[in-house]
């Protein structure tokens, strides 16, 4: 079995998918000759040609709305946004259209576009090239975001981003391009975008997180249960919006202690949502507060490396709050 | 030679394209007279812009061609296939309206049927989606093409630019028409752009471009006919600039008093297209006295049935609030 | 007293400022002449001359992007968007630009903008007029986000609002403008940006919202006074990004018992946030689940009015989840 | 009469115009040594761009008119009053970088005393910024005008569209000047735009466009310079299209040659402005074999200390983290 990076778990998805579906096209700034600024489309341009590969002028609403129609049309294209922060421009396509074209033609109109575009920090990416920005789609109802935190993931959810009927932004960490590997044994799997995955059980703590930090989770938990013997429940949302409730439910009703995180800023993010499901639905079973861990509240991650440090959440954070948490 | 057959025009085909237009015009009056009764709640008007909507129309494949109109081209979705019955039903915003089921205002045209794609409020978003069924009629060896139109305020929107830049790099079968009626809701043209004409963008992103006088429905006709063969020729975009004026305030809920005088309106009113291309057809013994008023009985009673069709149709049932989210 | 309207009082405030100091001025679509499509700057043109009160084309990213350029100038530009669903084409420069100007030039540059926008349902106004937008913005420090739930609160708010050395969104409810209307005795007042406003005390529950579900809520809260004695404590946000953290806390510890409302959809929305707050800080003291009353999770308020009136979260619904918390 | 004589010029300006741009390309070089050897981690070229950047600037008054440089506007930044001490702590990330205090990318200027606004990584959101600052000085009977620029590739947002045409219609003191540097990263001129020229897109908006050789000091200087008297007279904007080579890679990320001959970037390096300069001050004898030395080593000496003084100095304690988010 081969060992796959996320970037590579990535790219295969998008060659397998056009492999299997003639509609299935890739449009974005240097997607085609250059192969992608992070080469997640390398090799693709001389395979299926500059028609299904193409390099668009500098213009995401363009991107966005030029994907919009085609997908209207009934191709399945794939938008790379060059950094997600880049997307701002395209918003307005994005919530005001893809969002809401099925639902205001009263399901007569549907755009089965997938968006790709590179979030996170810790990259040395400065204030626009390193943020999350997930929580500004994510109150949107027709859309879904899905945020892989592997390469197996990040290949059966882009599959299944690519085939869903509806549009999806599919948001993939830049720290875990390379960072990131594993052997992916079945190669044609699709993962269910709405589920989320319940990583490993444990009697002790639940972690809810997504994206890279479930990798930092992950290896803190293993940490914390040689060092301690603490055992973690920790669940992979994998879609972020709309959230898989029950599995939220399930997950934290088992423990009764709750850690919730995210490299966004806290106010606003991901895990308010997530918090608010929990205090909906699991009030009597908690025995600690829902405690939250998240980058600061300010605009971004400077550059300087002592800031960027300071604002990214870590391993050793996260590993310190779980023992608490433990603890309390 | 006539204009009409010049452009190789039957009698019939104008004939039927002033049918159209007259159509446009009384569904539209009707629209307000329901709206002033307290019927519905909301009015945007195509008059002064059926000579336009409608010859371009005619200048497409109506078999074949996809369109992205915008809220006031009654004229065109009556050209391509819409029913009075359908206006109706989504002026009353009735379960049974095609565009959305009356989840959209009036003015929001949609069917996949006729290849029309759904609109939305925020002005100009359909540029781009143009564009992409341009491309995607491209990638397919599709002989069809994306007519899209909006008005000239919108022009302005950042939507327009990078929606025809990217149309004319890839030479996609796409025309574009603005119909410039001269306000923007109260913004006259003077305080939207300072370039002499709209179609001179089109240089900007090399593409053909070109202004009509929106009330000569055989200069929009020709102008957009041509369009549509280079488009289909592989040669490219067009922008089409279509010139007229907006004979009634904005919408239902504006008061044109407060930004233009009386006397502006009144001559436009005595310009409007509509009158030009009635004289020409009687001129030229398409239009009589007779089957004029036959054509306006048949309208007048076709907006009536409608009427009192949609007045009567129920409206879509709360527990559908929930459906179409997602698949 | 004069008795003022919600919406006399947004125009108030802009003329007293503008007379207060010169380098405040307008812009927008339609503002001018026609003095606002819901005629918020009627008379100011007339009054203050076309250079301070600026109709612009259309074009809402160049609206947001040139009063930014202006408030670096050192002026105080107050941008209109015709509706709060037609910011969207704006967003890149208001999270990108105006939220990130004093962060990223370390202090040296400054932006002072307001930009107002009618927000809200129940007006007729279907899927494109009727939008709460706020959450999309409710996680980006550097922004602040106001809404107004009284003539006085707009009056006060708007006011602190252009006086703020940052960029401030002021979302104002459509149908406040006419609904309500109170007596403003203070002429003079400036509402602090950032403190939540507890608008009645009561032992029995808590209620948190803003904007104009405070009106319905304070409604119900009277009627359920009366008819059953239950005493509410109401706590109205007015400042929702970011959140008063502080008036939360106390409000809900004073009742252990706490409704969230928000006309938004729920998914992801303002309450989500404030239960966060509370799930983290009040754990102890809650004696019932935190309860949230939103909007249905659809993409936004149908025109038909049987669909509309099953979107919009109404005085009912309101009294009818107070009494259930009541008694839970 | 020599070219800068004509256009009013004198020796030492000239020379002083060639000092800076060789300084331009001196630190940029540096750059690139220092992130080679791991020391700093970007570079974002302004080579090739030089000529046009300085010669542009000695077009405005640099007393009193504001500017929005773009990443690679080195030349426009040293010319408008940032020294190169400055320029390695920003390139360092140090916290007395005056651009940002270490907290943005290199190339991300800003700087309030020298009226430079603070600039972000999305492109183009620049252009209405600088709008928005000829609108502040045409309110205030400010006699300042505001300078802005920007790649080609990033002509094509959105942005560019509706920031043109509101300072065209406001007649506005703004000068907008597109570097067309071939590229936008990977994407060839002909991929990102099918107009021939990008100044083709000011008739568009009703104000002057022109196309000049970015090569070509005179030239530059004096569009811009007569941009800057327009702007100032009151009757409005122009669109400055400045035409030259990206001479390095995007970035200090990016591989050219994935894209690119090595023979087409060899040609280039041939028409370096620079080069031509140089000649043209050595034929006018302006530039000696005995100051060119002097100047060379004046900018070596000054880039030694900029660069062991900006690798010493600190970068912003982790406590200023929180620091300006709000006043
Ligand atoms: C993005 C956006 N901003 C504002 C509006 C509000 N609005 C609706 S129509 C209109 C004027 C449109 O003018 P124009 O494009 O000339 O079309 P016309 O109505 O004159 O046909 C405005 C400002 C909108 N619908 N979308
Ligand atoms: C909105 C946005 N999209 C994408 C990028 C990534 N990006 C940075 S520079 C660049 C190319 C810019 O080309 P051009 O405008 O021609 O300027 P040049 O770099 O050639 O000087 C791109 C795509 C960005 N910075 N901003
Ligand atoms: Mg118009
Ligand atoms: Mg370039």
């Amino acid at each position: 079995m081969p060992v796959v990076s996320y970037i590579e778990a990535i790219k295969t998805a998008m060659e397998e998918e056009m492999e299997r579906d003639e509609r299935v096209f890739i449009l974005g700034e240097d997607v085609g000759k250059r192969g992608g600024v992070f080469r997640a489309t390398e090799g693709l341009y001389e395979r299926f040609g500059a028609k299904r590969v193409i390099d668009t002028p500098l213009a995401e609403s363009a991107i966005a709305g030029v994907g919009i129609g085609a997908a209207m049309y009934g191709m399945i294209p794939i938008a790379e946004m060059q950094f997600a922060d880049f997307i701002l421009p395209a918003v307005n396509q994005i919530i005001s259209e893809a969002a809401k074209i099925r639902y205001r033609s009263n399901n007569d109109w549907t755009c089965p576009i997938t968006i790709r575009a590179p979030y996170g920090g810790g990259v040395h990416g400065a204030l626009y090239h390193s943020q999350s920005i997930e929580a500004i789609f994510a109150n949107q109802p027709g859309l879904k975001i899905v945020m892989p935190s592997s390469p197996r993931d990040a290949k059966g959810l882009l599959k299944a981003a690519i085939r869903d009927p509806d549009p999806v932004l599919y948001f993939e960490h830049k720290k875990a391009y390379r960072l990131l590997k594993e052997e992916i044994d079945n190669n044609e799997e699709v993962i269910e975008i709405g589920k989320a995955n319940l990583l490993q059980e444990g009697a002790d703590i639940t972690v809810i997180t997504y994206g890279l930090c479930v990798h930092y989770a992950k290896e803190a938990a293993k940490e914390l249960a040689a060092e301690q013997g603490i055992e973690v429940n920790l669940l992979d949302l994998r879609t972020i919006y709309p959230l898989d409730q029950e599995a939220i439910i399930n997950a934290v009703n088992k423990t009764g202690k709750v850690l919730l995180i995210t490299e966004d800023n806290k106010e606003g993010s991901i895990i308010s949502e997530v918090s608010a499901i929990i205090g909906e639905h699991c009030l009597f079973e908690l025995d600690a507060p829902i405690k939250r861990l998240a980058g600061p509240n300010v605009p971004a991650m400077p550059y300087a490396p002592t800031l960027e440090k300071a604002f990214m959440v870590n391993q050793d954070q996260i590993k310190q709050a779980m023992l608490d948490l433990a603890l309390f | 030679m006539s204009k009409h057959t010049e452009l190789g025009l039957s009698e019939e085909e104008v004939l039927e394209m002033y049918r159209i237009m007259l159509t446009a015009r009384r569904v539209d009056e009707r629209m307000w007279l329901l709206n002033r009764a307290g019927k519905i709640p909301f009015v945007v008007s195509c008059q002064g812009q059926e000579v336009q909507q409608v010859a371009a129309s005619f200048a497409l494949n109506r078999e074949k061609d996809y369109s992205a109109p915008y809220y006031r081209d009654v004229g065109v979705v009556l050209a391509l296939g819409m029913s009075i019955k359908e206006l109706m039903l989504q002026a009353f915003a009735k379960a049974e309206d095609p565009n959305s089921g009356g989840r959209q205002m009036p003015g929001h045209f949609g069917s996949r049927k006729l290849r029309m794609l759904t609109g939305s409020s925020p002005v100009t978003t359909q540029v781009p989606h143009a564009v992409g069924i341009g491309l995607a009629c491209q990638m397919n060896n599709d002989d069809a093409i994306a007519f899209v139109t909006l008005g000239e305020g919108s022009s302005n929107q950042g939507d327009f630019h990078e929606g025809a830049n990217f149309a004319a790099v890839h030479k996609l079968p796409v025309i574009i028409m603005v119909e410039n009626n001269q306000y923007a809701i109260s913004v006259a043209l003077n305080e939207q752009v300072a370039c002499e004409k709209i179609s001179d963008r089109a240089i900007g992103y090399g593409m053909h471009g070109e202004t009509v006088d929106g009330n000569d429905p055989f200069a929009v006709y020709k102008a957009v006919k041509q369009a549509a063969d280079r488009a289909r020729e592989g040669t490219g975009p067009s922008l089409i600039e279509a010139v007229s004026y907006r004979l009634t305030p904005h919408s239902s809920d504006d008061d044109d008093r407060t930004y233009r005088s009386e006397q502006e309106v009144k001559q436009a009113k005595e310009n409007d297209g509509l009158i030009s291309f009635r004289e020409y057809l009687i001129a030229h013994n398409i239009l009589t006295e007779e089957n004029e008023r036959e054509m306006e009985q048949t309208i007048k009673s076709l907006i009536d049935e409608a009427t009192d069709y949609a007045d009567a149709a129920p409206y879509a049932s709360p527990d559908t609030l929930l459906d179409g989210v997602y698949q």
